[in-house]
């Protein structure tokens, strides 16, 4: 299973605040995006959206999931 | 002292009591002359029903961590305490509280401006209203992102 | 709101509470956002047993108050608090607490910093220390008059 | 009777808070100050010392007092 964890806003876009679907193998970002609603996916794919895998930072460029992964998608902060 | 020691942050989920925060703190540091506190509290009578913040737990607390070790690395504080809240509010209540204790008061004046320009627009909280019973996120604001600037 | 509606000014002649002030004023102010704060209490650990304010009457209360409405006059605030200490205080003992309430919080941060300048040497005080039981009296600092310059 | 107040140091230049005399007609100010020690005079005559009569900010020069006046004399201060 990967589970993908959608912040902010993107949560209201998504319906849900995650998503967890099984991976078999390990794939690139841009494919496991190919996989949910383009409304969606178009939106988790924007500029300003930073990545967190497991937990950590990480650049969205050659990003590949691998079974157990957990992947946070953080829109802009407006916090405080 | 190191800063270490003197920090003390909290990510809070429920509400707190910033009063009471205060005067533990103002009296834990006693021997610094001067304590400057910011009090954010979620504005009543605007028509906001409430406000939500939401966290990133792997992320959130650790930079506010970050956010106070910068800090006191940067002024010369005898403590430094940083509370925020995540969760639902309602108007009047807390949202976050920035205490800084110094010896000389200018440390703590610009310790606490600078920490709470980066808890605005610098740290991993997502914040949105109830207005009229209809939720709606809060983009960031350009202003600040413009106070944020001043520190660079 | 004018100025004259929501400056708070006292002289206090005995202890005060300044997280009770605190919670006071910044229930009264859940509209503001934004309430910043300093305290300056009687340090500890350092040799002085205690620490004594004269005043003046016939100047000290209004110049203090003279001095609220310049701060509410040059920035925009929801409203100000100001109690100082006058007589006889122990180590840890509150002498001053300065309190603006704003929309914006950069307006509340300015507002303590400037009258805290203007308290700490420019207004009707006269200050003297008890330190291993000999009374002395403070100067005025050069920093003091260095700080107000700031704001000339 | 006029009174002299004393504030902050000069309390213990003086040894007392206040003085009071009686006047039974207006003196010049320095002339008041003659009938002080002259290490209290000296000190009350200095350059940074602000006075206030009767509860109001007045300059010395020129200064005259008279029956029932009351005259601070304010050294810097140091509040705070």
């Amino acid at each position: 299973m990967v589970k993908l964890l959608f912040l902010g806003r993107l949560e209201d876009v998504a319906g849900a605040a995650e998503l967890s679907f099984p991976l078999r193998e390990p794939a690139a970002l841009a494919d496991v995006l190919l996989m949910l609603p383009p409304v969606l996916a178009e939106a988790l794919f924007g500029p300003k959206i930073k990545l967190a895998l497991n937990g950590a930072l990480i650049r969205a460029e050659g990003l590949t999931l691998t079974d157990g992964d957990e992947l946070a998608f953080l829109p802009p902060v407006s916090g405080g | 002292m190191s800063a270490a020691t003197t920090a003390q942050v909290r990510l809070a989920l429920a509400p707190f009591d910033p009063a009471a925060e205060l005067a533990a703190f103002a009296a834990t540091h006693a021997d610094a002359g001067g304590v400057v506190s910011f009090l954010g509290q979620v504005r009543a009578g605007e028509g906001v029903d409430a406000l939500e913040l939401r966290h990133f737990v792997p992320l959130t607390l650790p930079g506010m961590e970050r956010l106070a070790h910068a800090a006191q690395a940067r002024w010369a504080l005898a403590g430094l305490l940083i509370v925020h809240r995540s969760g639902v509010m309602a108007p009047g209540e807390p949202i976050v509280l920035v205490a800084a204790a110094a010896r000389h008061r200018r440390d703590a004046f610009v310790a606490v401006d600078y920490a709470m320009d980066h808890l605005k627009s610098d740290s991993w909280f997502w914040k949105r209203e109830r207005v009229g019973g209809e939720w709606r996120w809060i983009e960031p604001r350009a202003e600040d992102h413009a106070d944020l600037a001043r520190w660079a």
